[in-house]
């Protein structure tokens, strides 16, 4: 299966690079973005074709790696590929 | 000659850079705010490393918007010489002053060290002191230094020897163990077609001072102040 | 507040408030505090604010000499280097922190540290980083410690202040407990040195910065906070470093320094907005009225409790002259800061904090900032002491084999090559480093001057667990050897002492014996320590850390071309040993390493001996009759050797050194870390003067062997020679032991 | 409205990062997993109602600011918030 992680800071914690982004973007005459929060997207091909078992794994992989569960939060959807 | 050094915010190698060239080369440098939006009266503008804009996004993909950056490009435009160190080179690349981008280091890691370059086109402004494949020792300090370029862009380069320094070992061997980021072709310096840019992810600037152990990094500084002696007399951007 | 008592407990633990500490709040206030007023005596009356348990005992610690510009008390210590300069430093802990975000955690640690410096008016030009970790075997040990080395990359790299120098070192203890110390050393000039105080009433105080969020709110009272498992919950109030913010804000708060706009300023670090107006206030005998209205936020729907609490990074507080806010404000502006005046400079010595028109908390600032509870905590000896210290060394097999240990030895990550953490770190960026990481200490030049400083930061937490006096001793004395080798006279100290939960009579015992130790050691040797911190509770489950008074020292080099370097340069010159080696197993590396055990008493000091080594050995460095100067520290002679061998810029020269076994063992000969000896290097010819001058000035010295050849040879001269007696390896393999332990160790994942 | 935008390297270009993590994944029993790709994921909210304005918008964006085209690729979608 083909897995899709979003892994986003959680609310309230700060993100530098969005405010960066959000200045830039302001200097740049888009004045009318806002709230820009950058996170971490990732793909991967899971050898494995029973659902259940694949979100297990994925999740677990969040939990372990994939993301800093500190200041992150993750979500992910899984696809045939 | 009279030197520019552009400061960005975040810029972190400007002090530096007009260290060498005024105490070190005795040379004049008039330090360039990001929203000057012209330049005059100059030889040569530097832009210097750093983290401009903290790096966030991409490493220069937001300093390239800056307004000196358009007159960075008219001062290239008529002819004048442009080095970008670093963050500097990056920044040359997103603003397409410079063919290609840069990825994140092969390590992932943060590199500073010293590393060899081999000198593989030294009939440029910014290599002209150089001995054609000489070797010289400059230290590097990036997190994305790691060069990309697409195959036809890459040959085009190789072709009209706009792959000015490469990475080697001490005895000027390019191999993928003297590379330090991964860049493609261990290529560490490029020029323009015209050859009055250029980008380099070494640091000549660090290493221009005997007592700071080597001074291979000047030969980079003096190539320039050379050429711009030679050059029939027209100060561009006057 | 008008709670039932059950609900008052629960507040009051929330706070890690006692409920003396709370009747003391109320009889200042002469009513009940509201939630906002006890959340502010709650982070300023935290150990890590209000110094309780330890205040008591750094008032004995020598802070004053002729070139102390200003002790501890301010952001930052000073001393006066000449031509109108001086050096601002200090050194700091994030270790709580760390263990709970390691990548934040540091990073923000070396952001702290570095506003302490430059809200002194100083240019901040190097940073050391001090660590431990536990066992890299374990994964997350591993986890650890490269979060933490990106963390201080991350932060210091991007800020352009280079990391020149450091110390890791590696004890199961902090597995539970890393510690997280930065040191960063500014410049300076002596008559733009600028305090935190709030003189001048009337005056405007003006925040500038990064907007205020809901980070590390409780921040300060977490970091005053023994751990236990459900530390986990505290994880939300971990703040998130924005270097680039950081940078800025340095070179705003340099353009405002140097437009002459300020009367004081501070940053705004452990409990943010209430400390650094708390403590202005106080130190000018003043009041500070402020309206939060005024103060920018990052979140909608934020609290007063939580807006004076907040640990949101890169913010200052500044008290401007009257009539300079809109000067200071463009200022702030032109760097892209937020910037607002939130309130003013009041007599009456109140910190009075203003919402929407209400009044929410009214406070005097003394109160907060300077008369919280001062505890003489009981203190007495451990029971386990003795067992630690008797070691019965009839029982310990001499070395068999002392080739393989001391490969052994090179590759424990205490000892081995710290490349891999120094190589993230822009150590040249300033171009200022002339003596880069891999030296006994760090030599950064001064431009516009001939002068250079050296750094160095050091403590042997083995030693300070066998005996907490001498191991503290010992720490200043190996820190100012260091600097000595690299041709600098010391000439000032900061520490950050590391300990466990003080409400523990051994552990405050532990301490207690420190502070004598760093005493009579500093006051010996005339170095003044001119700032600190001090990091209690590295205690998880009970167990604490080795005790770890960590110090951060500063030499002066009057002529930076003097600086030197500990690696041997030339084949053919002489080695030369100065300083007298002892049956010193105690404590050691070696002992650690090869015998798994970290017992006996730490190696014998005379600071006497000591003294008269370093004068000699500044003298000969200063007179340029030596190549390379390297003391001998973890893992003794033996390794000592191998280092001068190995670490130099260069490819590694070889050795060939014969030493005298007298009455020593032949383990304690190789690896005992004996105190006060420095390996000399020197051109042939001047080996016979040395010698001569060195046992006239009293000290030991011995000329052991000479430089050159592809082996490092240390043989041991006794009636006849047996196989232990002898180290014979090629220098390659030396080397490479070195120089790739901890890097494989660390790749393992 | 709110728009959410995915950058990542475009095919056949290396990703350290990715490498990285597969390694990593790897290593910690997750053997699984293959051609793990990294990229970035912004949120944003636009102060634009028309749909279409809102769409030209977010692509100039990409194209000027937030991918560089040479490396990367993007993608987003629109949503009201
Ligand atoms: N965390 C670190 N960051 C930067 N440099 C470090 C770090 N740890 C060690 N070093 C450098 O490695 C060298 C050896 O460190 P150490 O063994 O502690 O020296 P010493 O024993 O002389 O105090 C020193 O130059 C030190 O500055
Ligand atoms: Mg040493």
């Amino acid at each position: 299966m083909k897995a899709k992680i979003h892994v986003t800071l959680k609310q309230g914690i700060l993100d530098p690079q969005g405010k960066a982004i959000e200045h830039a973007l302001d200097s740049l005459g888009f004045k009318n973005a806002e709230n820009v929060r950058v996170g971490k997207y990732m793909e991967m091909d899971l050898n494995e074709h029973d659902k259940a078992k694949a979100e297990a794994t994925v999740k677990q992989m969040c939990e372990k790696l994939l993301a800093n569960t500190v200041i992150e939060q993750y979500r992910y959807e899984l696809s045939e590929k | 000659m009279k030197f520019g050094v552009v400061i960005f915010p975040g810029s972190n190698c400007d002090h530096d850079c007009q260290h060498v060239f005024e105490d070190v080369l005795g040379q004049q440098v008039e330090m360039i705010w990001h929203k000057e939006p012209t330049v005059s009266g100059l030889d040569a503008i530097v832009i210097p490393g750093g983290f401009s804009y903290g790096d966030y996004l991409r490493t220069g993909a937001i300093a390239r918007f800056s307004p000196v950056m358009n007159a960075v490009k008219e001062f290239a435009q008529n002819g004048g010489l442009v080095l970008g160190i670093c963050n500097g080179f990056q920044i040359l690349l997103e603003a397409g002053l410079l063919p290609g981008a840069m990825l994140r280091n092969r390590s992932l890691h943060f590199v500073c060290k010293d590393v060899y370059v081999r000198v593989e086109n030294a009939a440029t402004p910014f290599t002209g002191a150089c001995k054609p494949g000489q070797v010289l020792k400059i230290p590097v300090a990036h997190a994305e230094g790691n060069y990309y370029t697409d195959p036809v862009t890459l040959a085009g380069l190789q072709a009209n020897a706009q792959v000015v320094l490469r990475y080697c070992t001490a005895e000027g061997q390019v191999t993928p163990e003297a590379n330090p980021n991964g860049s493609l072709d261990n290529i560490a310096g490029i020029r323009n077609a015209e050859g009055n840019v250029l980008g380099m992810m070494p640091h000549p600037e660090r290493s221009a001072e005997e007592m700071l152990g080597n001074e291979d990094g000047r030969l980079i500084l003096a190539s320039m102040l050379e050429s711009l002696r030679k050059r029939p007399l027209k100060m561009v951007g006057a | 507040m008008k709670t039932n008592t059950a609900d008052l407990k629960e507040l009051l633990s929330q706070h890690n408030l006692t409920d003396d500490e709370y009747k003391k709040i109320r009889d200042i206030l002469g009513r009940e505090p509201n939630l906002t007023e006890l959340g502010m005596f709650s982070v300023m009356w935290s150990e890590h604010c209000s110094y309780k348990s330890s205040r008591v005992h750094l008032k004995k610690l020598p802070t004053t000499g002729p070139r102390v510009v200003q002790g501890p008390g301010e952001n930052a210590g000073v001393i006066d280097i000449g031509d109108g300069l001086c050096v601002v430093f200090k050194m700091e802990s994030h270790n709580h922190p760390s263990f709970i975000e390691p990548y934040q955690g540091a990073a923000t640690g070396v952001g702290g540290i570095l506003r302490d410096v430059f809200t002194m008016g100083a240019r901040p030009i190097a940073i050391l980083d001090s660590l431990r970790f536990g066992s890299l075997e374990s994964a997350k040990n591993r986890h650890l410690m490269r979060g933490v080395v990106a963390g201080i990359a991350g932060y210091g790299n991007c800020m352009g202040v280079p990391t020149v120098g450091g110390e890791v070192r590696f004890d199961d203890i902090y597995s539970l407990n890393p510690l997280v110390n930065a040191f960063c050393l500014g410049i300076a000039h002596k008559d733009k040195i600028f305090r935190g105080t709030a003189a001048g009433v009337g005056n405007p105080v003006i925040y500038f910065g990064s907007k205020t969020g809901r980070d590390g709110i409780h921040g300060a009272t977490m970091a005053s906070d023994a751990f236990d498992d459900e530390s986990e919950q505290k994880r939300p109030t971990v703040q998130v470093g924005d270097p680039f913010q950081e940078k800025l804000l340095l070179e705003a708060c340099l353009e405002l320094m140097a437009n002459d706009l300020l009367v004081g300023i501070q940053d705004m670090g452990a409990a943010g907005l209430t400390s650094s107006s708390s403590e202005m206030a106080s130190r000018a005998g003043n009041g500070i009225e402020l309206d939060l209205t005024h103060v920018p936020r990052r979140e909608p729907g934020m609290t007063p409790y939580e807006l004076m609490l907040s640990e949101s990074q890169e913010r200052m507080l500044m008290v401007a002259k009257a009539g300079k806010e809109e000067e200071c404000i463009r200022i702030c502006r032109k760097w892209d800061l937020d910037v607002a005046v939130v309130g003013k400079v009041t007599g009456d010595g109140l910190l009075r904090v203003l919402d929407q028109g209400q009044v929410v908390a009214q406070i005097p600032a003394k109160a907060l900032a300077d008369d919280g509870p001062r505890y003489e905590r009981p203190y007495s000896p451990p029971t386990y002491q003795d067992m630690l210290t008797n070691l019965n060394y009839d029982s310990i097999p001499d070395v068999k084999d002392a080739s393989a240990a001391l490969l052994s030895l090179l590759s424990s990550p205490t000892i081995a090559s710290k490349r891999w953490v120094y190589e993230q770190y822009d150590h040249m960026v300033r171009t200022n480093t002339i003596v880069r990481p891999g030296s006994d200490a760090a030599v950064v030049r001064i431009k516009g001057t001939d002068k250079a400083v050296a750094m160095t930061v050091d403590c042997n937490g083995r030693y300070c667990l066998l005996h907490p006096y001498e191991g503290a001793r010992l720490a200043v004395v190996e820190a100012a050897r260091n600097l000595v080798c690299s041709g600098a006279e010391p000439i000032g100290l900061t520490d950050c002492l590391n300990f466990g939960n003080p409400e523990r009579p051994d552990i405050m015992w532990q301490f207690v014996l420190a502070i004598e130790g760093l005493k009579d050691a500093c006051a010996h040797l005339k170095i003044p320590i001119v700032s600190g911190n001090v990091s209690f509770y590295n205690e998880t489950n009970g167990l604490s850390i080795y005790p770890t008074p960590m110090l951060g020292m500063v030499g002066l080099i009057e002529k930076a071309d003097k600086a030197m370097t500990q690696w041997f340069r030339e084949d053919g010159d002489a080695i030369v040993l100065l300083g007298q080696t002892r049956d010193d197993l105690g404590g050691s590396e070696y002992l650690k390493v090869m015998q798994h055990r970290e017992q006996g008493s730490p190696p014998y000091l005379n600071l006497e001996a000591e003294e008269a080594l370093q004068k000699f050995v500044l003298k000969v460095i200063h007179e340029g009759l030596v190549q390379s100067a390297h003391d001998c520290s973890d893992g003794g002679l033996a390794v000592a050797l191998a280092e001068c061998c190995v670490s130099g810029p260069s490819t590694p020269r070889g050795a060939v050194v014969k030493l005298g076994l007298g009455s020593l063992r032949r383990d304690a000969l190789l690896f005992g870390e004996s105190q006060s000896r420095i390996i000399l290097s020197t051109k042939p010819n001047v080996v016979e003067s040395l010698l001569s001058r060195a046992t006239e000035a009293g000290i030991p010295a011995a000329h052991i062997g000479s430089v050159g050849g592809d082996r490092l040879i240390v043989e041991v001269e006794r009636g006849r020679l047996a196989d232990g007696d002898r180290i014979d390896l090629p220098i390659r393999e030396v080397s490479d032991r070195w120089a790739r332990a901890l890097e494989e160790l660390l790749s393992q994942e």
